[in-house]
């Protein structure tokens, strides 16, 4: 399997990008097959952050394993969060509130701006500029100080419980919200100037790790990374959960197929949030924040499967259940670890520069992958 | 220490220019090879310069 | 001042035999001359062909270095441009390309460094002695100043001794010439599939 | 000095205080005290200290400089807790990487290795010769001074390469490699734009270009030609310095940390103080072809303007003019994103390279035609 490191016969160069390595945002591995500048290979060795998160949560109930998934995609926990609860519900059936449905889109959303947000700002940082990654975790404080407010915690939240909401929200945040997306509204046309209207930055991303839309649908790509090749993918328009079906939003397209239109795809959905947010912030329905539940959950016997959009993609939760206290089997299907696939088929032929592009919009968060 | 004149800069050149030959006789590596020429041609140049130097008449 | 009276001085000497002196000029030419030929000695006898490059690189910056005593500045410049900016670069760049630039260079036969030894000390003896037998005089001519405007002139001029440019020019046909050679070689490689 | 205009001359007592003055009284001492040989050497010494004092100053202002301007622009504070104002911070980091331990990976050329940072060194010194400070104040007003400048400068690129083989290490050496690309292309059109000076003054010597500019700079005389040379001379200096955009050497997202990987202590210092110092000296460089290096701001034949503008120090104005474009060059390096190797390329051999040759033409014909004011 691992191929001697160094040069290989054909005279080419054989480097290691990571476990250690600015570019890999964590502990990703990849030994990259070099012929002068031009990548020739790409391969991913994973393992180095698994904790074995699905086998941890066969041991925990069905309240206590949801707080683990918040470190699977540390920057997307509320919505991991979110289809385990889902997943959960559904197999008791546990009918949710409107109000804990209209919250837990809105802190989805939330989470998908703050996500994207410091995507944005690595992913400058990824290809040479440094000031965006400050400007954007200027707005992104913001967020999680909405966040430390109502759910105690700034990155992994425990916020969702079966049924609804543990707790009621932070009287201040219908205000902080509204005064965030007035905010965020100037401040996303500065980070157009700044970074999307500059000409070294669309030189780097135009044509650069193309992914055609077959290659996308067949390496199992999901959220912006394959909705920039033009494949429909957006769970929330497509499975609509939560209120999703009650809201007005575009779902983003672009068909650029290559890094900048991954690029431009979320740069578009944070402007798509903002308009969900909008439209929920006002409306947010009176009543309970928590349905009734049996203090002790179980799931019947059988398998139940949901899927939300995080904000890397699409997040299958699967649990078979043998009517325990605890599931008999969890499987995670994360969207980095299918859009991590890709970058092989991507990366072939191009300079090495443009590797953290293309690492950079398929915004891998290394603990997706492992799990 | 004598004060250098015409004479050292000839045997600088002629010093250089030997080292090159035996370099170029030496080695089988193209590179290297290429390396000793470069030798040579300096210390062409060095007695160009040097002739320049010293051997013109001084209408000062 | 100082320094053209220095200069005046010194032209009058061909060899400035019998008089020790002990200036801080002197002193820096032997630097100069000792750096050089120990870079240059050490560039042809080392086995790490890097180094060896490096060394080149010493030698040629100590021929600068010369021409700098010998107040040629300009001439010094170009050494540095041409040499240490263009063929040394060159030169490391093919290393790079090339060669295993880590590993050591086979040893030579003892016999052919011998031999080149021998033949470049008889060399080296034989001109050391026709040069210390010849008597240089001085010219009649005047020698153009190397001076940035007298070679500007050199070059673009149409009077006599004009014309160096298009001369230089012509040296262009060696660089294409070169550049034909790599791509010559390049596709006598054998393509294995 | 003949062909100067009055109003630059001046006279001895108009100047408060000059660093020419200092310089010269101290000469006049040395004179009177030892014999001129002595007082060459004594001479030498005073120089080479204050050289090295100057690198030293430079060095830790300039650390400083880069990190408020990265801070201001990143909406952060920066260093302030050493010292006033953090103006400590520098030498805080200088003694760290002094006792920290240099390390040689294994497996390096040791020699090349322990080399490399002195030769940056040793080049970033010796460029420090022929830059006029103040009037009058050079450490050697050669003839050949713009030219002397791009040939020392040529030999920085070898330092770059030996660290980046030496080291034992794949990141170097692609580092390395593409330095080497690099800084052997910009040279080209940095000095193509140098050239278009050369020609407006017909003189390489750094002095004379500076007396050129008594009645105005010629970024200012010398209409568009000049501007775009300047520009172009600011653009090819980046990226012989390996400043972002153009830090394709270092890029840390790619090759961590490039040639210096390896390096750690006061070998990284050296080469860190050696990056800092070309970009002071190509900014000095540009500072005195394009916008008059210490000669002040003057315009044309306003006798009364100009005498006015005299009364500033010209240390002040050589200062002032060269960190302006420092800081021009560190706001770059904070906005922009880093260009991809062949793009690099790309932009020097297709556009700098033949718009700055077309350029030099033009400027020809402006010299010749005399349509410069």
């Amino acid at each position: 399997m691992f191929e001697e490191i160094g040069t290989t016969t054909e005279g080419d160069l054989i480097i290691n990008v990571g476990p250690q390595h600015p570019a890999t945002h964590g502990v990703l591995h990849l030994v990259i097959t070099l012929n002068g500048e031009t990548i020739k290979k790409v391969e991913p060795h994973l393992g180095y952050i698994h904790r074995s998160i699905e086998k941890m949560c066969e041991s925990l109930t069905y309240r206590q394993f949801i707080y683990v998934t918040s470190r699977m995609d540390y920057l997307s926990a509320h919505i991991n969060n979110h289809a385990c609860a889902l997943t959960v519900e559904k197999g008791m059936q546990i009918e949710v509130p409107e109000r804990a449905q209209v919250i837990r889109v809105i802190m989805d959303e939330l989470t998908r701006i703050a996500s994207h947000e410091l995507w944005w700002g690595a992913m400058a940082m990824d290809i040479g500029a440094f000031t965006p990654f400050f400007h954007a975790f200027r707005e992104r404080e913001k967020i999680n100080e909405i966040m430390e407010e109502t759910c105690g915690a700034r990155l992994t939240m425990n916020y969702y419980v079966p049924g609804g909401l543990m707790a009621e929200l932070h009287p201040d945040f219908q205000k902080k919200v509204k005064e965030f997306i007035v905010l965020f509204k100037r401040k996303i046309d500065e980070y157009d100037e700044l970074v999307t209207g500059n000409i070294i930055f669309i030189n780097r991303m135009k044509g650069v790790g193309i992914l055609s839309k077959e290659d996308a649908i067949s390496y199992g790509c999901s959220g912006p990374a394959a909705r920039g090749s033009g494949v429909n993918c957006d769970i929330r328009k497509l499975y609509p959960y939560a209120v999703y079906d009650k809201v007005q939003f575009d779902e983003i397209l672009e068909t650029g197929c290559d890094s900048l239109a991954r690029y431009m795809i979320r740069i578009r959905e944070m402007k798509q949030s903002i308009r969900i947010i909008e439209q929920l912030i006002d409306n947010i329905p009176e009543g309970d924040f928590q349905a009734k539940t049996k203090a002790v959950l179980k799931l019947p016997k059988g398998e139940f499967y949901t899927r939300v959009e995080t904000a890397r993609g699409e997040l299958g939760v699967y649990i078979m259940s043998e009517g325990a206290t605890t599931p008999y089997r969890i499987k995670f299907r994360s969207p980095g670890f299918s859009n991590l696939s890709a970058l092989d088929h991507m990366a072939r032929g191009s300079k090495l520069g443009d590797l953290v592009a293309m690492m950079g919009t398929l915004d891998l968060v290394i603990p997706d992958i492992d799990r | 220490m004598i004060e250098p004149g015409l004479y050292h800069m000839l045997f600088i050149s002629t010093t250089l220019f030997f080292i090159g030959v035996y370099g170029f006789f030496t080695r089988r590596n193209l590179v290297t090879m290429l390396m000793s020429v470069e030798l040579i041609l300096n210390s062409v140049n060095l007695n160009f310069i040097a002739f320049n130097k010293y051997l013109w008449y001084d209408n000062e | 001042m100082k320094k053209k009276k220095g200069k005046k001085k010194k032209k009058k000497t061909l060899l400035g035999r019998g008089e020790a002196i002990m200036s801080g000029s002197t002193v820096i030419f032997y630097l100069l001359a000792a750096i050089t030929l120990v870079s240059a000695l050490l560039a042809v006898t080392t086995r790490m062909i890097f180094r060896a490059a490096i060394y080149l690189l010493f030698a040629l910056i100590g021929i600068a270095g010369i021409y700098f005593w010998l107040q040629y500045e300009f001439i010094a410049a170009v050494q540095i441009i041409v040499y240490v900016g263009g063929i040394v670069v060159l030169i490391i760049f093919s290393i790079f390309l090339t060669q295993q630039a880590g590993e050591q260079l086979p040893k030579q036969k003892l016999g052919r460094q011998l031999f080149a030894a021998l033949a470049s000390f008889c060399g080296l003896a034989l001109v050391m002695l026709q040069l210390a037998q010849h008597a240089f005089v001085e010219t009649g001519n005047k020698a153009i100043e190397p001076t940035v405007a007298n070679i500007g002139t050199q070059m673009l001029g149409v009077e006599e001794g004009g014309y160096s440019l298009p001369f230089e020019v012509v040296s262009m046909l060696l660089l294409a010439a070169l550049i034909g050679c790599i791509v010559i070689a390049l596709k006598s490689k054998p393509e294995t599939e | 000095m003949p062909g100067l205009p009055l109003s630059w001359r001046g006279n001895e007592g108009e100047v408060m205080w000059s660093l020419t003055n200092i310089s010269s009284a101290i000469h006049d001492w040395l004179n009177q005290t030892f014999n001129p040989t002595w007082v060459m050497v004594i001479e030498m010494v005073i120089a080479g200290i204050a050289v090295i004092g100057l690198f030293a100053v430079l060095g830790l202002v300039l650390v400083l400089m880069e990190r408020r301007v990265a801070a201001w622009m990143q909406i952060r504070l920066g260093p302030n807790r050493v010292g006033p104002f953090g103006l400590m911070q520098s030498l805080a980091d200088t003694l760290k990487l002094l006792v920290k331990e240099g390390m040689t990976p294994d497996g390096a050329d040791k020699f090349l290795f322990n080399l490399a940072p002195f030769i940056a060194m040793m080049v970033a010194m010796l460029l420090m010769a022929p830059i006029a400070f103040a009037k009058g104040f050079q450490l050697w007003d050669m003839n050949i001074g713009v030219l002397y400048v791009t040939a020392i400068s040529s030999i920085m690129v070898i330092s770059i390469l030996m660290a980046g083989w030496a080291s034992n290490n794949k990141y170097s050496l692609m580092g390395a490699m593409r330095s080497g690309a690099q800084i052997v292309s910009y040279e080209l059109s940095a000095g193509l734009s140098i050239l278009t000076i050369v020609v407006l003054t017909g003189s390489l010597n750094i002095t004379d270009i500076i007396n050129a500019q008594a009645d105005g700079w010629w970024i200012f005389k010398g209409h568009i030609p000049v501007i775009i040379s300047f520009v172009i001379f600011i653009i090819a200096v980046t990226a012989e310095t390996n400043r972002a955009p153009f830090d394709l050497a270092e890029a840390e997202s790619e090759l961590t940390a490039g040639f210096h990987t390896e390096y750690s202590g006061m070998k990284f210092a050296l080469f860190f103080l050696a990056e800092y110092i070309n970009v002071f000296i190509v900014c000095a460089i540009g500072a005195t072809l394009f916008l008059g290096g210490w000669m002040p701001f003057h315009i044309g034949n306003w006798e009364a303007f100009n005498h006015v503008m005299d009364y500033i120090p010209s240390s002040v104005w050589f200062f002032g003019k060269t960190f302006f474009l420092i800081f021009v060059i560190m706001w770059f390096r904070w906005t922009f994103p880093r260009l991809r190797i062949d793009q690099l390329l790309t932009l020097e051999w297709k556009y700098l390279l033949p718009i700055s040759m077309f350029n030099l033409l033009l400027v020809t014909a402006l010299a010749i035609l005399g349509w410069h004011f």
